[in-house]
């Protein structure tokens, strides 16, 4: 009876500790399985090979990653997007993966774009991760992307901006004047940008709604990459198609890395957690089994 | 003081991860009991919050909005609020605390006032999001002269009447309908529920609130999980990274490993002894 | 929504006028309402707390956006009532304080609320702790707090956001009888998992009218009534025209709902 | 009674060309001199008046803030086009709005001294009183002066060290206790999860079998163990209408309960007939 009386009152140190390495486990080293691949050797005898592949979870993407991700693969090369890291450390947890994500992809399709942010925190942020992905894709700062810095007021900035890009953003994080950059060669205004990205994680992108989809809706379009607990919000402007479509929290990233078929710090994080998943429903069943077998052991017991 | 300011910045980077590791386990400690350390940075943090609450008020509104306005663009006026504000500090007065009475009815007077905006915004719009069909019908287009089929109209573009039902969209409507009188017939203080249809539809919604409670619990701990991994991850690939090299994460994991286990030996000791270990050190 | 438009202002006004009417009415004649279970756990937590001889923690919440709010004064209020019926039992009750413009306003009321009680005396100024106004700043004084002061009853009332399972899981890891009660809803699940009874969403306003038993409460519970009564049927009458009117291809439901939505 | 509001129009009017008019040099302090006294005026006024009309006066005070902004959106409004928006309506409260909200934020902020003196009262005598706790009154002021020092310093003395200084402090250590703060829910939320989470009642039962299924709804694991079944029965398939039917209205039924709890309460505290000890002995 012990035992039982022990499954359902364990101390909660022992799930802390075993919370701490469900997560930290897979994001040392992504879970890789043994596999036997048979194949014909030289002699036409056949020949298993062992190999570590990494074990991908199945993901399946939600209609408003899709949307993001088919409309950044639908742009042609050297078109121009705006990135908006509107966040700070404190939701780095969900925000990073998917700026992250999103940069892989504009880098992938060689799109020019630029980053501007309404939060201090976010072109310090950005730019060390574009620093850090840029060599795998050949990028090179000034010329295929670049960091125009951290604005004051996003109403006043968005209404200069639109009209007058050099205007309003006349250097970039780095203090460089940004007409001499060729990632900004030809573009004058608002009606020289396909796409635009707020990542955020309250509503700043109503104001990009607002003063740059609203007005250049024929040739601009306009996505976003909310936390999990802004995202409900942002669902109307997705219906009406103010938002082609919208990342929501680190689920929302993982599966646009999905989609990418590259393993960043989304896929990392997805296998720690569907594993703290498991953990906390497992814990759950272990609790009511023990509970409902105690019950029935003592119901037994009375009536003897 | 010289040779600070060049040190300090080529060493801002590593100073931010060391104090991130201390304040991070400094508080992770509470998750074992509480003790001295989690007090002392617990204190630290009221102290910097507190301190960042004072340079916001300063910085963000009373500089701009209330110094600016007054010794650089002359607007005098701006003196009565500080004047409301200052009235607040006669509450600590026995005679005199009806000044600060004032200055809170003020207060009290603005709050109530915007409520009527703060109703309208936040649950008018969702009446008429709850108008919803119960019973499919096809797409219907406004009248047109040629009494086009709904393809043809669609590519002529006729104004669209009604989207059509199918079937399945019946269904959650009527789900969506029901869940909502059930939930809300549960928030009615004033009448007896005597009547058995009144208890039942009580009585369900009771049930369907538990069912939306564990819906939110669920869908939740996606965003929790998802900080604890990024914590995580700045204690192994940031602070691990980023001060050992390649070899850091592997570290960290260890070092964080230990502390678990120690962390459990001492609850199971402490559990030994009988002692409850929750009694704080 | 900036200003109101027709079918708004119609209906702020219309409920307005039912609600302060059944205020005056609730003068003159007794009414009822039924009994809310979580109400009831709060006196056996105070006798708890007496036993014990340990304090009780009372929260008012950290509000929506800052300042004196409607929902911080309903917490306060259910917090006063607390504390006047602890007094008798000198169990003591600290009070943390979110808000700076709340310390008076707390000060003030828990103060009214010994000498209302007949203990002014009991009445100490160091049990209302302005701590801070930020969010996790506040969540981790509190629970160093609750953890110090071995608190055997904790009182969460008023609106909280993530922290509101940080405060609940502490007090019940420290032994501590609690009584939620808050409108934010996506946090009633973590209350509900911690606490052992929870106030849901409008039982939480209700709450004051049925510990005070005051008529004006009182009337103001049967006007707030009324007027989620005329929502509702809002809502069916919008249903059924809807449905009708998909039917009949007629204009009738569209222009119904224009009005709630056509701009001011 | 549309002649009482011309009346309190034009003498509104009035006023603002002559007296609130923006001054510099010598002729800003007398205003500023002129509007302590006119304060100081009021305000013995009214400690000399007796104790009914002391109450009425705070009354009618939240009265008229609050008659303000219910009736700025109550009224019905015509086109006032603005430089930023053409499209702008209003009524002829609309242009004054901007003022008292303001007015309101500069009062909110002198109030963060009573915060302050609160913490400040609490923590000295434990300083001062000395033994066990007195570390932790130091740390909690070592907190207060570094960072308020630091950033008040920040705009009249923006160099490097101030900044780097500024952004330890901040980013270094408050911005990761908050991301630690966060981030210890996820422990609880197993802890309180394994504790509570026990089939004892039917609601209980409801609340655990929805997390559970909304859970798998939300991980590969458990698409995996449903990708063969029918796509309606797919676990993610299931818990997105579990979201967005069920779910999305039982909270619209609270938040229309909340709204006009919310509503009835600020009609007590305006209409000065809220009970409850606060406001009994106003």
């Amino acid at each position: 009876m012990n035992v039982l009386r022990f499954l359902q009152t364990v101390d909660r140190r022992l799930l802390y500790a075993l919370l701490f390495l469900t997560v930290a486990i897979p994001l040392l080293h992504p879970i890789v399985v043994p596999t036997v691949v048979l194949g014909r050797g030289p002699l036409g005898w056949l020949h298993p090979t062992f190999a570590l592949r990494p074990f991908v979870l199945p993901v399946t993407v939600s209609p408003s990653t899709l949307m993001v991700y088919d409309e950044i693969q639908s742009l042609p090369p050297n078109s121009f997007v705006l990135l908006a890291p509107d966040w700070a450390a404190g939701s780095r947890g969900e925000n990073g993966p998917q700026t992250e994500a999103l940069m892989r992809h504009l880098m992938k399709r060689h799109i020019r774009f630029a980053m501007v942010s309404f939060d201090p925190q976010g072109p310090i942020i950005s730019e060390a991760m574009a620093k850090r992905l840029q060599d795998q894709y050949g990028y090179v700062e000034g010329v295929n992307w670049t960091n125009l810095g951290f604005k004051v007021d996003q109403q006043d900035f968005l209404k200069a901006f639109v009209l007058d890009v050099r205007g309003a953003a006349p250097q970039d994080y780095n203090g460089k004047p940004v007409a001499s950059e060729p990632v900004m060669a030809g573009i004058r205004s608002a009606h020289d940008i396909r796409l635009v990205i707020d990542i955020s994680a309250s509503d700043s992108y109503t104001y990009f709604i607002k003063f740059m989809q609203g007005p250049y809706k024929e040739n601009l379009k306009m996505a976003a990459a909310l936390t999990s607990v802004m995202a409900p919000e942002a669902e109307n402007f997705v219906s009406s198609r103010q938002l082609i479509g919208c990342l929501v929290g680190l689920k929302g990233a993982i599966e646009y890395e999905h989609l990418l078929g590259v393993s960043g710090t989304a896929t990392a994080a997805n296998a720690s957690l569907s594993a703290a998943h498991v953990l906390i429903i497992f814990f759950i069943v272990l609790g009511n089994v023990a509970m409902l077998l105690e019950r029935a052991a003592r119901r037994r017991e009375d009536q003897e | 003081m010289t040779g600070f300011s060049p040190w300090l910045a080529s060493h801002l980077d590593s100073l931010m991860l060391w104090i991130g590791v201390f304040c991070t386990l400094g508080f992770y400690s509470v998750l074992y009991r509480e003790n001295r350390v989690y007090r002392f940075f617990e204190h630290l943090y009221l102290g910097l919050a507190t301190g960042v609450l004072l340079v916001e008020a300063w910085n963000d509104v009373l500089l701009p909005k209330w110094f600016d306005a007054i010794f650089k663009q002359g607007e005098w006026w701006w003196i009565f609020a500080s004047i409301v504000g200052l009235m607040y500090y006669f509450i600590f007065s026995r005679k005199l605390n009806w000044v600060a009475r004032l200055a809170i009815g003020f207060s009290l007077g603005v709050t109530a006032g915007q409520e009527f905006q703060a109703f309208t915004n936040n649950v008018w719009p969702q009446i008429p999001k709850s108008f919803k069909p119960l019973v499919p019908h096809p797409a219907l287009y406004a009248p047109n002269p040629l009494h086009l089929p709904p393809k043809a109209a669609e590519a002529a573009h006729i104004p669209l009447l009604y989207p059509q039902v199918t079937v399945p969209d019946a269904i959650n409507n009527i789900v969506f309908t029901v869940v909502l009188l059930c939930v809300m017939s549960y928030f009615f203080f004033s009448f007896e529920q005597k009547s058995r249809a009144l208890k039942g539809t009580a009585a369900m919604g009771r049930w369907l609130l538990m069912f939306a409670f564990g819906a939110i619990f669920g869908s939740t701990i996606m965003a929790r999980l998802a900080l604890l991994i990024d914590r995580v991850n700045f204690l192994m690939t940031d602070f691990g990274s980023g001060v050992m090299g390649p070899p850091g994460p592997l570290i960290v994991f260890f070092i964080l490993f230990a502390l678990c286990g120690l962390m459990l030996w001492m609850s199971l000791r402490a559990r030994a002894r009988g002692e409850g270990t929750d009694e704080p050190s | 929504m900036e200003h109101a438009n027709t079918l708004a202002r119609c209906a702020l006004i219309t409920f307005s006028v039912v609600i302060v009417a059944m205020i005056f009415i609730a003068g003159k004649r007794d009414l009822y309402i039924r009994r809310i279970q979580g109400l009831t756990a709060i006196d056996e937590a105070i006798g708890r707390a007496t036993e014990m001889g340990r304090p009780m923690v009372c929260l008012t919440g950290l509000g929506i956006n800052g300042g004196i709010e409607i929902v911080v004064l309903q917490a306060l209020a259910i917090v006063t009532y607390i504390v006047r019926s602890s007094a008798k039992f000198a169990a003591r009750a600290i009070c943390p304080v979110y808000d700076p413009q709340m310390v008076p306003v707390t000060e003030e009321a828990v103060r009214d609320a010994y000498s209302l009680a007949g203990r002014p005396d009991r009445f100490n100024p160091n049990d209302i702790l302005f701590l801070t106004s930020r969010q996790f700043a506040f969540a981790a004084s509190v629970s160093g707090l609750i953890w110090r002061e071995k608190a055997a009853a904790c009182f969460l009332f008023g609106y909280y956001y993530a922290e509101s399972l940080i405060l609940a899981e502490t007090g019940q890891m420290v032994g501590a009888i609690q009584v939620a009660g808050t409108p934010a809803t996506t946090q009633i699940p973590f209350l509900i998992a911690a606490c052992d009874y929870v106030i849901i969403g409008d039982e939480f306003y209700a709450a004051s009218a049925y510990l005070s038993r005051e008529p004006t409460l009182l009337g103001s519970i049967v006007g707030q009534d009324i007027s989620k009564g005329l929502m509702l049927l809002s809502v069916l009458v919008g249903v059924l025209l809807t449905t009708v009117c998909g039917l009949l291809a007629t204009h009738g439901a569209q222009i119904f709902a224009l009005w709630f939505t056509q701009p001011p | 009674m549309r002649f009482f509001l011309w009346l309190f129009l034009w003498l509104f009017r009035w006023l603002s060309t002559w007296l609130f008019v923006p001054r510099h040099g010598r002729a800003l302090y007398e205003s500023l001199a002129g509007a302590i006294a006119f304060s100081i005026v009021v305000l013995a006024v009214l400690s000399a008046a007796p104790n009914s009309i002391r109450k009425y006066t705070i009354r009618a005070v939240t009265l008229l803030a609050g008659a303000f902004f219910a009736c700025e959106f109550l009224y019905p409004v015509h086109s006032m086009p603005t430089g930023a928006d053409p499209a702008h309506r209003g009524n002829f409260l609309t242009p004054y709005v901007f003022t008292v909200t303001t007015f309101a934020l500069i009062v909110s902020a002198w109030t963060v001294g009573l915060g302050l003196l609160n913490l400040a009262q609490l923590h000295g005598k434990r300083l001062i009183r000395g033994g066990e706790n007195a570390i932790y009154s130091a740390a909690f002021f070592f907190g207060l002066i570094s960072v308020g020092i630091i950033g008040l310093l920040q705009k009249p003395h923006a160099n490097a060290i101030n900044k780097n200084l500024y952004t330890l402090l901040y980013t270094g250590a408050l911005q990761n206790l908050d991301a630690t703060v966060f981030s210890i829910i996820a422990f609880y939320i197993v802890s309180a999860a394994y504790r509570a989470f026990r089939v004892r009642s039917i609601e209980a039962t409801l609340l655990l079998a929805t997390a559970i299924v909304v859970m798998l709804g939300q991980t590969s694991i458990g698409q995996v163990m449903t990708s063969h079944f029918p796509t309606a029965m797919h676990t993610e398939v299931i818990r997105d209408w579990i979201m967005s039917q069920p779910n999305a209205a039982a909270v619209r039924a609270i938040n229309f309960g909340l709204a006009v709890g919310s509503l009835a309460v600020a009609l007590r505290v305006w209409l000065g007939l809220e009970r409850g000890s606060f406001f009994d002995s106003q």
